[in-house]
């Protein structure tokens, strides 16, 4: 789950990261009593879950409240790469001597918190990595011992070599980013810029975090950090009902078992010349009423002409899905064709349960992909 | 001959008693994999289907049975303390079925792990199959037939459609192994890899990739550099749109990285054939393999 | 540094601990107020740094507001061996239906925080190890993985064989007391008992702390938690000049660097036939105040004859001691004589420094020790 | 020869620029101790005393010297880090003198410790003196002797105070070391005593303790099984009031245990003599040694 700025600093905050003081608003008078109780000059920054925030002009500097109500009447309701911003950060804006790039996230290959930091601060990362990757140093976090001082030290040492004070004050913050990586379950925590003031004093003053969706059972806290706003109604409906779901632009509606078939359903699709209106993986339960949600967001989807199950059946019983399929075409007015192609555990069972029902049976995925797009028209 | 697992394998299922470990323990009995004990705490002393005695910890099927081997259906909030606890108890071979583990549980089990020479397979897999050994997981048994190709997947579903050809075109399996679809997984591509080159009965292999970080690139490497036997590959992702989980955890194309297209493009540069489709595997494979 | 359960309560709390409610009185009026609050029945529980307290009379069950102003008043101002009683904890009283010791310590053989547990609870667990030691179970933690929960569950199954609810909640408050005990720097921490209700929810109705002195720097909350009450007033003050400083009853006042060859001194003075007055290690600073600041001190025991001083210099050097002594003796009036025995780094130095004045040296310890013995008469 | 150092010994001192750490490192260069380089954060690029380069991190100091041995006096709140980058950069013994270590710390660096095979002495202790090779921490130089005597000791002026004595008597020491006094350590008694014991030139040994804990108690057990060499004790502590932490954090008679009396019943019980006074350490030591 992404979050906004706002509540990463939050979560920062909570940890003892330096972060300048700062609040949303969500109209331009409240973004206006916000600088004034800050006074002058402060930043307006969008709050939408998308990078390029500040090319896209949703990142402005004021000197003066006039600037402040201008400019927040300009940013809210703008729209940034599909994001409508519908919250605005009022932060004190602070003088910028030079910027850091500080950053966590999960390494696949050495299985740990990899710390990556930057003296290349304040501008896409992504970039600095593929231009000047000599430019960034890595190191992984061993998880028994966390994010030692002398290892803190050492990149403190190699972002700002010969000044101890600053590398004092970014190991500090690296330790307490690692602490709060580990302790809200993220999956990336971004500080870019980290900030020193013409004075020596650290800051984070932007913050990016992802968290793990795997681990919010353990921060019920987490669940009202979501953005209902910046989600789309199917996607959300599909997380409230537990399916992994990505709503797409075509006319297949695709119900699959297991991500990477869904994936590879969606692959199929395309390679016959049709357009899959989504992916959609019913998971590795065998629960018959995720079969009727599931069918019901798909429907959701004017778009979608035909509805296309792929199941092949391990620890999902095809006799599940057949009668969860039941159950939802008998409750449910459903006027597009369904292809049902199912396949594994109780693979016999879950055929006779379907037998003399409208739907149209497939034997393999390729003979069930090319009848759906047959009968999507 | 499999990899991973053999006749001394002797198995404990974690989590025996809820839906799915009984059902799928029921299967596994049914293949004739040796499980001989059951863990379930608070139901130390009862029987599992009149054959698997059940233990309150992992530890009591240690001393009881002699097992090595256990494989998880535990819930997510404790699949990480069933690891550690199998891991401590003895177990040299884990695997972890359970779907949703968070991923700092499964950073901060891996040197756990590493200290005590356990290997983990999972967390989020079918598990795995060595046909006419044992059935270790969720792999439909109908669809294996022993024989001598390897196969190894990211996925679960898609692993046994991949499965379902091979033996329909008559080409067995030593082993069908699924490794899971999260960032943090035991057993990786690269492991599964050098262990199939290594076993003298997987002649040839299948690799089923897909969306997200650099699994696929490593094995490439690896295989272009030791690998003489044959082998095929698939991606699952080409159309994915970039920066969405798809499903698994570990599925997603960000920063442009991790893209089908790129995976293909170094597998192919590292000699190994990409399938289009799943059912273009087995005939590609058979235009390589020259028996 | 040993804090009082009530203190020891508020940390478990904080941690997640269950612990029944609970405030402290230094009147009877204000235990009766807090009484009426919880309800009765309540318990009034003395708050001293000892063991042993309700067998001596300073913890009472109370059915009736009248109880509580009986025993508040009798317990308020008692002395427990030694300590006087300033406050009463009022805690609701609960049913148990059964007790468990749970406890966690240095373990100095593993080197790791020990976890000792047992069903024999609510008893002193040190007759409990005395008489039965294999009721007594143990586990040593590893600190890369904390208490995991296998082995927190394994422990609370040991202590309530085939009742999984209530080994649960063992197990949590293990790994609760764990994360208090690892986070406030404790030496020591215990609940006993640890109890079940007969409906089943587990409390931690008894708490004892010890924070380790050497980590205080890391906990500046902490020192507001320290009893000066509870302190002999030179050992406090021997603590704020950061001496280590043990009083005795003896007469020849003891001022050694290092703690080992301080209790040597003792046990020379005692083998001579004298009193020691004090343990007092200067410590490995080098820093001459220090010995202002100890003479001071031990000259506050009127009790004191004589100054013996027996110096070994390795990281102390003798000349810091002997201007030390000499800027003491000159600002002080000090009328008892002075033994100086000071050998090794800057020895020369030290006793130059020394020559031409009232005090009486002596090369070795046992002439130093046998010589303030005389003059202590 | 001696133990834990030999002349492959070669030395940072961390803390170098500090009162205590200066003062120190000037009379261990005196002795002749191979002090390399100094590591104090910050200073990297100066020259301490003309003599010894600094560095801001031991990595660096490790790389540019091939130091192996570390020697600690940074603050308590610094301790444990400075132990844990010693032991990063590759030092295989690290002797910390800073007293005040909070014992969380310690419990904490052990493991990573022993994952390297490192070998820490103290935290609260004053180091080792092997006379004619090494002067690894605040032991007076002046009063050892090389020689045949292994001492080693739980407290420190104590320490010096007995090896006066020794040399005194013209029994010089082929390594003096102080554990220190806190309640976890890295090196113990019973480390100490079993190099000591398979050291060839220590003929006989002197083991100073005090009260609180059981290493006394645990080397005697250890002496009594296996070695053969003259050991003398003595035990700190015999007046000292219960429950009341004696300087050192480790010393303190809890619970009944840990007395001096209880360790010298014990020592004495394994044939080991214990001296009424340190004074009397040196006689018992010649009357049980047939030279």
């Amino acid at each position: 789950m992404n979050i906004h700025e706002y509540q990463a600093k939050e979560i920062f905050t909570s940890f003892g990261l330096p972060v300048p003081g700062g609040n949303v608003a969500t109209t331009a008078d409240e973004a206006v009593t916000l600088a004034e109780k800050y006074g002058m000059p402060v930043m307006v920054k969008c709050q939408v879950l998308t990078g390029g925030r500040g090319k896209a002009g949703g990142i402005k500097f004021c000197e003066s409240i006039e600037d402040v109500r201008k400019n927040a009447e300009a940013i809210l309701g703008m729209d940034i790469k599909g994001h409508t911003v519908h919250k605005v950060l009022i932060t004190p804006a602070v003088d910028i001597e030079s910027e850091y790039y500080v950053g966590m996230l999960i390494d696949r290959n050495t299985k740990r918190v990899l710390l990556m930091a930057s003296a290349e601060g304040g501008v896409e990362i992504e970039q600095v990595a593929k231009d000047t990757p000599e430019l960034i140093f890595k190191a992984p976090i061993d998880p028994r011992y966390g994010l030692l001082d002398h290892e803190a030290m050492d990149m403190g040492m190699r972002l700002c070599p010969g000044d101890v004070k600053k590398a004092r004050q970014l190991a500090a913050s690296m330790q307490k980013l690692y602490q709060a990586f580990v302790h809200s379950d993220a999956s990336l925590a971004e500080i870019n810029p980290f900030i020193f003031t013409p004075e020596g004093k650290g800051l984070a003053i932007d913050a990016k975090v992802n968290l793990d969706d795997n681990a919010m059972f353990r921060h019920p806290g987490y669940e009202a950090l979501r953005d209902l706003d910046a989600e789309d109604a199917s996607e959300r409906t599909a997380r409230e009902a537990e399916l992994s779901f990505v709503k797409l632009e075509g006319n297949v509606g695709c119900l699959v078992n297991g991500a990477g078939l869904a994936m590879a359903t969606m692959d199929l699709v395309k390679y016959y010349g049709g357009q899959p209106a989504n992916f959609l993986d019913i998971g590795g339960s065998s629960n018959p009423q995720k079969v009727v949600n599931a069918l019901e967001i798909i429907l959701s989807d004017k778009a979608v002409k035909v509805i296309l199950f792929n199941i092949f059946g391990g620890i999902t019983r095809c006799d599940d899905v057949a009668q969860g399929i039941l159950t939802a075409t008998e409750s449910m007015d459903i006027n597009v064709p369904i292809v049902v192609r199912l396949t594994g555990t109780n693979e016999a069972e879950g055929r006779a349960l379907l037998e003399g029902t409208k739907l149209h049976p497939a034997e393999t995925m390729d003979e069930a992909v090319e009848k759906a797009i047959e009968l999507a028209g | 001959m499999a990899i991973f697992v053999d006749d001394s394998t002797k198995v404990v299922v974690q989590g025996i008693t809820g839906r799915d470990g009984g059902f799928h323990t029921k299967e596994m009995l049914e293949y004739g994999t040796k499980i001989v004990a059951g863990v379930t705490p608070g139901r130390g002393g009862q029987t599992f289907d009149d054959k698997v005695p059940v233990y309150d910890t992992v530890k009591d099927a240690v001393s009881e049975h002699g097992v090595n081997t256990s494989v998880i259906f535990v819930p997510p909030f404790g699949a990480a303390g069933a690891i550690y606890e199998a891991a401590d108890a003895g177990c040299k071979l884990i695997i972890c079925i359970t779907e949703g583990v968070p991923t700092v549980d499964m950073v901060k089990v891996m040197p756990y792990l590493e200290e005590r020479g356990v290997r983990l397979i999972g967390p989020n897999c079918p598990g795995m199959l060595a046909p006419g050994i044992a059935k270790l997981g969720i792999l439909p048994a109908s669809i294996v037939k022993e024989g001598p190709v390897g196969l190894v997947s990211r996925s679960g579903t898609l692993t046994y459609e991949v499965v379902y050809q091979l033996t329909a075109a008559g080409l067995g399996q030593t082993t069908c192994l699924g490794i899971g679809g999260d960032p943090v997984i035991g057993t990786t591509f690269l492991d599964s890899i050098k262990a199939f080159n290594e076993d003298p009965k997987t002649e040839a292999f299948v690799m089923i990739g897909e969306i997200g970080g650099d699994a696929e690139e490593q094995a490439a490497e690896y295989i272009k550099a030791n690998v003489k036997k044959p082998v095929v590959s698939f991606i699952a992702g080409q159309t994915a749109p970039p920066g969405k989980r798809m499903g698994h955890a570990g599925a997603i194309v960000s920063g442009g990285t991790g893209t089908a297209a790129e995976k293909r493009k170094v597998l192919e540069a590292a000699g190994i054939p990409v399938a289009d489709r799943p059912m273009d595997i087995v005939p590609k494979l058979q235009e390589i393999w020259k028996r």
